[in-house]
């Protein structure tokens, strides 16, 4: 056919293979973060779960100061004190039913005490006698993540084999705003969508990523915004409101279960203490900027709530400090305890079998602490 | 041993057929890469694996290597044995965070409680005529990697047992597949497909009294080659195939050098911190009074590999390697 | 201030640092792809632009052609080809101004050719003599980019360099629809929109990522969906109508160069041929979806348009065949020309200066050369 | 050289002063990476630049190492020179496509015409009692990259001199800093940095007769208390700081060990396929008639890197130095 004999035949027609296979409407986040506390929904959230929430926010707050405090002597190596976003840890440990698994970055000790997890062992890599201190099996918690975002494929890649297993499982993994700057936070997103793996990502937008800014972190109208691009729901939720972050998580876990894929949850929330108690936060934000925040405590807000609606009297609030007091004298108790330490379990664990070369190291190993230990008797 | 009557095949046929008895005998391995599934792998290694056990089990996964890797590593953490495949050596970087900071960690931080049964299969090396970027020998990385275990075949038979092997291992192991050597055939019977490698030994090829070429996947048939051409200098060269680099077989490979005195390690990787220091220095340390002349490396040279119509230039070949054994100080000997 | 205090004091308010800093709406794509060929957008269309698209898409498609059959007679190691895809290779090229660069992946020769990059050097990574035959800085190209959007960071930071120099320069930089799946997709969108940095992201979705159809590759609703998560603006547009194509990108050229920051254009087309030479697409896809494709071929669909108002005859039809021809022709006979290749080249360019080890090196791949040479003359 | 007085400063002082000196000197000079601005970065190395220079000289990135490096190439295109800061060892894991595939291949890909002046600052290696992922050594992975300069210092001046002759060096340079030197202290007159040392260059520490100690960064001052050590053992050891690991100094290592006719390699990395394999093979190529006990390697475990309150048993000592030196088989003097 010529180019004339093809004149008058033109129907233009939109490229073959496009049909939007999404309705991108319903995956976009609403403009306002999701409230509960404060607002009518309140009325609706179930006071046995508010107490609840409150007892935890209470004592994650305390075990905080507690392991900020045994930083301070010396028997923590690092802590990232999640002082300010109790709110987003507990919520997320209690948003899920034992069967389900989550996947903690290093902020998340709380979580994961949270969840079940004993709270000296939770502070294992922290305190550094090892890397990972509780069985991530028996309460379904994957080792807390340094690498950034890294964990982030391991939660779909598990979720997605237990789907394959025909088993009920959700997974939720937690990242940090800095966090989703990422290719593994990308990837991960993209793969459980493709995949409509049941999982549920929890960003902590906690304003920070050590001294940086959001603002430099990403141009984004916010994180939640990112969840379109992957094809699946992004939503919205103030951090600092207990309830509503446990409402938001719940539905996302729900509609995993059933089937419908991945969530994206941004929750908007603020580091008020320093990175690390090894950062010096006052080399990069004013005071007023924390006291702001302070204004909008979780604790505080969920208090009001209980004890506006008359869930909670001075005696509840003691109670739970008093809990809280408990869990803190424990956990100063045995983290005041030198933990048992054995050089030779660092060839145990690197193979099924020690290779033999490993062998041969670790009777190096052997054969040095003896003559250390002789050296010592001989001297002692 | 009972061999029954065998045909050539090629090592891409026992590879496929690995994974396939592999998939078969137990339901927990998964296969999942890029273009794995439907396609069957741009070098086929997964042909037909799809449909025979389904998109679940062999699997197109979206075109990101560390979500590759990282997902596997949550799919192993369920109790799956995910083999992957990385389409070419270079494209396995992407995945290096996940690989050094998880893979080869996870059962060690974790007090031997999260073992990660995986497989990462890699086809490396150079020879077929790839543009950039499709013929980097990247073991090095993965041999300073604690945690990993690394191994490679270099014959058809190998390439099924060592890949049996490699999928039944509770701990992560990267494997090696030597691409120009896909298309390698032996006697092999597919339909018995006998031994599973043990990994973590190497094996001599060729026994010789001379001198010994210590070499892996696609250096091993270029070193038989040079082994048979030194017979005209009057050297009787052993050749011993390592197949693990991690563990290292250093019984086998030091009763070889200390018979014969003399040792040349070759492969085509890089040789500056390459493997070859390695296997030299532990040579030497292990064998010392036994040498006659250091433990020499034929390499391939240390820049970026080159482009197709310059890499025979090089690779290690037949001429270079029977150089380097030329300087293992004979004189000594007269 | 105990529980009991706080009662009634109580007045919610959102999280304090919360504020959407960009409005998503302007950054959402349009529903359809956008469209001018055909519709009444052509009519604003200019005439000459419209005659030079044509003369290119021919010329680039004849290229294609050329190199595939180059390929078949072994005088190219592999060639992917671009055709179906003319209309996105030509207007990237045609959308920069000659100050500007463009950031190619290993598909996109026809783009380099287009730019002004000789035709012979464009085709030597694919030759196999060189990894890249032509000088970046000539025609202000970066090498072709083998491993997938790698070279898309690479964008980002030259337009930022550009910028902070006060150069008006913006860098296009071109990817695949499986491309955006790497995490390196996502860091330099990042990285570009926080940086408010002059680049163009243009993907052709050309519907395969080698065998892996678009559906496995993602579930969101467009491509374009992805810009919002970064705060940009997302176009969409039909990859097979040249002069949308040129327009949007042009848009988007002119955003960028005015220090409107980054834009992502998702261009939907079809990759008519395998994915390499090497490849084999019966494997994956069926004939149907290749006709119902051509149905929309880029060349027709613009020679409908100019015939249909005027602005092309059989005459001028024929010009552009044999300028496409007079340069197949000149391709081929270079191609067929051995390049001059010295093995000493190896050596060059690792370092500003070789390292001794380098030196070392060279000097025994000179005396085997040397050894080899007198073998001949010997056997010779 | 003249040098006037000096006074106490840290290999962190002096690796600041090498930044703002450069960025001074010359404006295309960027620092970049994450909390490099405003915080000055996590060990402060970049104190006070982003005030000095501005932030668009000195800029927090958004949190993505590939990104970071990726950009940094860019810009390095279009004629800058970034400085890139990778906050720990491992993170700079996520980069490595970036830096195998195109930082280390650039020049050679073009024939020189784009080469890439890029300078990234890893600091590296354990002893700070940092949790896990906070103390690798991964000097192997660039040692086995050809197209990088990797270069280490190990005192306060060398901090200062080979930090300068990285930035102004034409090539991408892997800097590995030494974590736990940061705050090491020494004689260094601030006011007057003196020598830029040439990168490519060892330097001998400690003359000593019996014995040499070839090692690099966070090592060389473990060796040097060895060497004190030793002297009661009557062994008289030489010290070879290598301070570049690419290019490698054979001339001043080989001299020396020519010289003692025996050596030990002592680094913090893992041992198996770490940079004492390359070194001890290269030694023993070039000396082998000199030495009188086969090159000896003293490193880390080849394990994941410990826990804090396990490291010490990792790290080479002065122990464990002075037992591979008492393995030098000293029988054969006598
Ligand atoms: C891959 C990687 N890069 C860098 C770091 C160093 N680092 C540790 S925490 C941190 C900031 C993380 O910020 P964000 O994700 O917002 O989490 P937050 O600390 O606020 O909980 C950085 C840069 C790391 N752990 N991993
Ligand atoms: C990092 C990386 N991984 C894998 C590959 C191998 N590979 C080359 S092309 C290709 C498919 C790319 O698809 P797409 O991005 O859609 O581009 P297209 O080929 O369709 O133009 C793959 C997997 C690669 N080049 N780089
Ligand atoms: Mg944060
Ligand atoms: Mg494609």
């Amino acid at each position: 056919m010529t180019v004339m004999e093809q004149r008058g035949t033109y129907r233009p027609a939109p490229p073959p293979a496009w049909q939007p296979r999404t309705d991108p409407a319903p995956l976009l986040p609403d403009a306002e973060p999701y409230r509960v506390l404060g607002t009518e929904a309140a009325a609706k959230a179930d006071p046995e779960l508010l107490r609840r929430l409150y007892a935890e926010l209470v004592k994650g707050r305390r075990y905080n100061a507690q392991a900020t405090a045994l930083t301070k002597q010396g028997r923590l190596a690092v802590y990232p004190s999640s002082t300010g976003q109790e709110a987003c840890e507990v919520a997320a440990a209690l948003a899920l039913e034992e069967r389900d698994w989550l996947f903690p970055s290093y902020r998340d000790t709380l979580a994961v005490v949270a969840r079940g997890v004993d709270p000296v062992e939770a502070l294992t890599l922290l305190r550094g006698d090892w890397h990972t201190g509780y069985d991530p099996y028996e309460h379904r918690v994957a080792p807390l993540s340094t690498p950034l975002a890294t964990q982030l494929p391991h939660a779909v890649g598990l979720a997605h084999a237990a789907r394959l297993k025909g088993d009920d499982v959700v997974a939720l993994a937690m990242v940090g705003d800095g966090g989703t700057s990422e290719g593994d936070f990308h990837e991960a997103l993209n793969f459980a969508a493709v995949w409509q793996a049941p999982v549920v990502f929890l960003v902590q937008n906690n304003g920070f990523a050590i001294s940086v800014p959001l603002a430099k972190q990403t141009a984004a109208p916010s994180l939640a915004h990112k969840a379109v691009g992957y094809g699946m729901p992004g939503r919205l939720v103030d951090g600092n409101d207990a309830a509503a972050v446990h409402e938001v998580l719940s539905d996302a876990v729900r509609h995993a279960r059933a089937g419908g894929g991945p969530t994206l949850i941004e929750a908007v929330t603020y580091r008020v203490e320093a990175h690390t108690n090894a950062d010096d936060a006052t080399r990069y934000r004013g005071d007023a900027e924390v006291e702001t925040w302070k204004q909008h405590d979780p604790i505080a807000l969920l208090e009001r709530e209980l004890t506006g609606r008359g869930l909670l009297d001075e005696a509840g609030a003691e109670t739970a400090r008093r809990d809280a007091e408990t869990m803190a004298a424990d956990l100063r108790a045995h983290m005041n305890e030198d933990p048992a330490l054995d050089p030779m379990d660092l060839f145990a664990d690197v193979y099924a079998e020690p290779t033999p070369q490993l062998l041969e190291q670790r009777e190096q190993l052997r054969a040095e602490l003896a003559a250390e230990a002789e050296q010592e008797g001989v001297q002692g | 041993m009972t061999t029954v009557a065998v045909k050539p095949a090629t090592m891409a046929q026992a590879l496929t057929r690995a994974l396939r008895d592999a998939m078969a005998a137990d339901p927990s391995v998964h296969v999942m890469g890029e273009d794995v599934g439907t396609l069957g792998g741009v070098f086929r290694i997964t042909d037909g694996l799809a449909k025979e056990f389904g998109e679940d089990r062999c699997t197109d996964t979206p075109l990101a290597e560390a979500g590759i890797l990282g997902t596997a590593v949550g799919m192993a953490m369920y109790g799956l044995r995910p083999v992957v495949e990385m389409q070419f050596d270079a494209f396995a970087y992407p995945a290096f965070e996940q690989l050094v900071s998880h893979v080869a960690k996870m059962r060690n931080r974790t007090r031997g409680k999260m073992p990660l049964p995986l497989t990462i299969r890699v086809p490396y090396g150079g020879g077929i005529g790839g543009v950039e970027h499709h013929s980097d020998s990247s073991e090095a990385y993965y041999m300073a990697t604690p945690g990993l275990h690394v191994v490679t075949p270099a014959t058809v038979a190998d390439a099924y047992g060592l890949l049996r092997a490699a999928i039944a291992s509770d701990d992560p192991v990267v494997f090696l597949e030597p691409k120009r050597l896909y298309w390698s055939k032996d006697a092999w019977n597919p339909e018995e497909p006998a031994t599973v490698e043990p990994i973590g030994r190497a094996v001599v090829r060729r026994s010789g009294r001379s001198a010994t070429l210590i070499t892996y996947g696609p250096s091993v048939p270029v070193c038989m080659q040079a082994a048979e051409a030194a017979r005209a200098e009057g050297w009787d060269l052993e050749v011993v195939d390592l197949r693990s680099l991690v563990p290292f077989d250093d019984g086998t490979v030091c009763a070889s050098v200390r018979r014969t005195g003399r040792a040349v390690v070759v492969h085509e990787s890089g040789g500056f911190g390459g493997p070859g220091g390695e296997i030299a220095a532990r040579v030497t340390e292990r064998c010392f009074h036994h040498l006659e002349a250091p433990v020499l490396r034929v390499a391939g040279f240390d820049l970026p590999y080159p482009p197709p119509m310059l890499e025979r230039h090089h690779l290690p070949g037949v001429d270079r390697i029977l150089d380097a054994v030329g300087r293992l100080q004979w004189e000594a000997e007269s």
